[in-house]
């Protein structure tokens, strides 16, 4: 049976390269960076510079303004509750789009709570922010505009050079959020004018438990895990030192090595798109058509539920994902948690469909074969649930009435 | 296979129902849920001298819901239709070995169904 | 030259069992575990799950109620933070006592500035706390209690239990830091009758970059890093899922293990004691003599500084910590982070002084002979340094002079 | 060894400080820090003919504070008064391959060090 992983966008399998540099600071240079006043501890240290080094570089950053930290939700936290916390009082509105990832959405709900104010932008039917609305949503009183680069579940590129030109003009902050895009797509914070970047490792074939967060020499946010003085203040605890290098390696790989991947995903896309918009009826690909994560493909399919589509696939030996936070959240107390994907409602999916959305993620090691396998495997899955299906069976008997 | 999120029972209901499809002339025909809830099951039921004889099902849904309408099947075929209008959605769940707690409605869907079918054919024999 | 690890207070050497335990997790099960539709997360998802139930079992809780976060800071800001955050408008008062760790004291300056008030406990020469000091402290109003379980710089043992008592008396939420304990020594959360307990992974022979609060059932804390359903709600984000095996790989290890690496680390340090008092001079031991964490010596000597004690120590190949933050924030922006250890005051170093204080920790790994090695090493460096302070020079003569 | 947070010159004069010790019958004594901040430092001088002919110095205090009192020695024998007076801490941090930030504390240490001592040396021999 196939093993055949399309879920880069949850996260990707670690570079052997990425691991084989870590390994050495697991087991032979232990020390804490902040015992650097001997040789492990300065072993420790150094490490940790080269990869901060390495990370900035993949961003056109200065080393100085990159702050590790434990991941993307982490860094999103920081970003958002740190920057309108830095600004004082006179900031108290935040501008994000309504296609945020629930790091930046949920980090928003502890500072509503405390008398600031959101307005969340509206996207189209592609799921793209408009520019003129983060103009218009701009108050005196703005503190932060967030807008990602990439959506991982659509897989949309926003149009973040001109939102940080807009935010600039209006001297207002401006973080975006780039999980699902660095490393795969160009990303250079000058060009982007942003000030805060969320960055996370394992998106780039680098280990879990590591992301950072660009914080533009000069901005300040305010710390959100207070302690001891690592990270310039921005960011206490011990360094995970192994996962820090890992992300310095795995960055320093995607700097050389993306274009590459890039123009290979582009071309499994196209065989993938086109393939499945052939042989499946009743399908409609969601997000940009060309303004998107390369490899990235998305759809929903009617009168067919996406966990179902998904538990077939993986027994089938495919891995992907639901853009519907239904299945993410097998894990959940009650029905209250499972709530459709807000990214599918903004986009105009309907709402008795949105369980049905399925995205494909492809990365640097997925091949044609594997693309042709999937495709072979797919229509005859959508049958076998639309055969089980009470409402294809009611759009077959009026098609046939109809005409 | 690592199991994926249900059990062993829910995963063969799942990839191997029993009796989908559709009854001609049903004696009862119960419908529930909502796919925009993202869960939707129609259940057919032939009823011969008070015990149900057949019963199909369609089903959109998710995993948890296509196992329990296929377990409902094979668990009110010859019951009476006093016993089959008895059957709650804990013997369905438990049936199945369980289901996630986000789950479990998908079972009340299923005991939801066979009252709404028995509804419908004690109107239509009244 | 010696090689000789003296710093496990900083952090541990990664147990190779440990490391073969994470390392299937980094490249062959790289799933997300959110993503638990599919075969990769729903290894990953189990991995975790069977983690969870190891650390739990290090402290006699249950798995539901081990919340992974990055490691012990983030664990501290959570339990403090999210514990005050939880009670609501009703608790604005939080009791520590002054010897915390900066985690835990710096967690509380954005309550302090949203209008929490803090009572800081004092403790005795040998750094305990007086548990009815605690009692007299609790107020009507008290949302928190925050004792460490041991500290790291003097290796003092607080008398929790006790403190766990009567917080529960009284209502209040106990809270405690084992960050330097757990592993190491008995540590059952129901007999200490703590609602929230702090560990750290790399503190007990596991990776860094992961750690846990326990929460106990029933209690409640405000999230602090917001966003997807992970951790039950209480800590989002992507969990660091090789670092999660291996702190359950650490504590399987350490819940078999701890009573002997106690006993033979309890001689390794009576042992270094003992030669210490012999050989040194205007030595003076800090913490409690007895109940204290095995295989830690700690002392301040006149008329040396911490720093040059420790960069000649590390000359000679032996890895320590001073107490005071001098030396371990040489990476500091100006002088105004080189700030005397807050433990070494609270305990009554003279301060000019407290820049000379010394902490031995040893762990499973080291022997009798580095003991003997560190012995011969340690009397010339301190003559050294006496011999270039105009202090000691003062001292001698005046010596001369009085007798 | 792996350099430590220090510039090998830093190590250098720390692990071999030049002109330890301290000077009977000084021409001057210039002291300054405080032990209680961490670091002290005592230097002592002899001048012959408006020239330092000798510098020792005793030092507690962090491997930056004693490099920069072993590298002051060695920059201000055979200096005139004046020269000597001039010399900065930027010039005893350069001199070291530079300091840590936290540590420029000590250069300028050093700096103050030869000022008091050339105050001392003016107030005895006016
Ligand atoms: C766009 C985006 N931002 C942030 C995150 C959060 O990342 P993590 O869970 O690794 O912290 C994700 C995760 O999928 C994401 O897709
Ligand atoms: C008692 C105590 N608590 C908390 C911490 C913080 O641990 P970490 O830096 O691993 O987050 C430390 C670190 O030394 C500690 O000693």
């Amino acid at each position: 049976m196939a093993r055949i992983f399309f879920d880069h966008i949850s996260t990707t399998p670690l570079d052997p390269r990425v691991f084989a540099a870590m390994k050495p600071y697991f087991t032979e240079f232990y020390g804490n960076p902040s015992s650097h006043i001997h040789d492990q501890g300065q072993a420790a240290l150094k490490a940790v510079d080269a990869a901060r080094a390495a990370v900035a570089s993949l961003i056109g950053a200065q080393p100085q303004e990159i702050v590790f930290t434990s991941g993307a939700t982490e860094a999103n936290n920081l970003a958002v509750k740190g920057a309108v916390e830095a600004g004082g009082k006179k900031g108290k509105h935040i501008v994000a789009s309504e296609v945020e990832h629930f790091s930046v959405l949920n980090a928003m709900l502890p500072l509503r709570n405390r008398g600031y104010e959101v307005t969340l932008l509206r996207v189209d039917r592609d799921g793209k922010v408009d520019p003129q609305d983060v103009r218009k949503a701009i108050r005196p009183d703005t503190a932060l505009v967030s807008v990602m680069h990439a959506n991982s579940e659509i897989g949309t590129i926003e149009p973040v050079a001109e939102i940080g030109r807009i935010a600039k003009e209006r001297g207002v902050l401006f973080h975006t959020d780039a999980t699902a895009s660095a490393g795969h797509i160009p990303l250079d914070v000058r060009e982007i004018g942003a000030d805060l970047v969320t960055l996370s490792a394992h998106n780039f074939y680098g280990p879990k438990g590591v992301g950072a967060l660009f914080v533009r020499e000069g901005v300040s946010v305010a710390s959100q895990i207070d302690g001891g003085f690592q990270e310039r203040g921005f960011r206490a605890g011990t360094e995970n030192v192994p996962g820090i290098v890992g992300m310095g390696a795995a960055a320093g790989i995607a700097s050389d090595e993306r274009e590459a991947w890039a123009a290979h995903l582009r071309r499994l896309g196209k065989k993938l798109f086109d393939g499945i918009g052939e042989t499946i009826d009743h399908l409609h690909f969601t997000g940009h058509p060309t303004d998107r994560l390369p490899g990235h493909v998305s759809f929903w399919v009617e009168y067919a539920e996406g966990e179902s589509l998904l538990l077939f696939l993986n027994v089938h030996g495919v891995m992907a994902a639901s853009g519907s936070a239904c299945s993410s959240n097998l894990r959940g107390h009650d029905e209250e948690d499972l709530v459709a994907s807000p990214v599918l409602r903004a986009i105009g999916v309907p709402s008795d469909i949105c369980t049905g959305s399925i995205t494909f993620s492809m990365g640097k090691g997925n091949t044609a074969k594997e693309v042709d396998e999937v495709l072979g495997i797919l229509p005859g899955i959508v049958k076998r649930l639309w055969e089980m299906s009470p409402t294809y069976l009611d759009y077959q008997k009026q098609k046939v009435q109809g005409g | 296979m690592a199991g994926g999120p249900y059990s062993a029972k829910v995963m063969d209901h799942f990839m191997n129902p029993r009796n989908v499809g559709e009854i001609e002339n049903a004696d009862g025909i119960g419908e529930v849920g909502n796919p925009a809830c993202g869960d939707m099951m129609r259940l057919y039921l032939t009823v011969e001298e008070g015990r149900i004889k057949e019963a199909k099902f369609r089903t959109f849904g998710c995993g948890a819901a296509i196992a329990s309408s296929s377990m409902l099947t094979e668990m009110i075929k010859g019951k009476s239709v006093e016993e089959a209008r008895a059957i709650t959605n804990q013997q369905v769940s438990e049936a199945l070995d369980g289901l996630p707690p986000v789950k479990i409605h998908c079972s009340v869907m299923a005991e939801q169904a066979v009252k709404a079918a028995l509804d419908d054919y004690l109107k239509k024999h009244p």
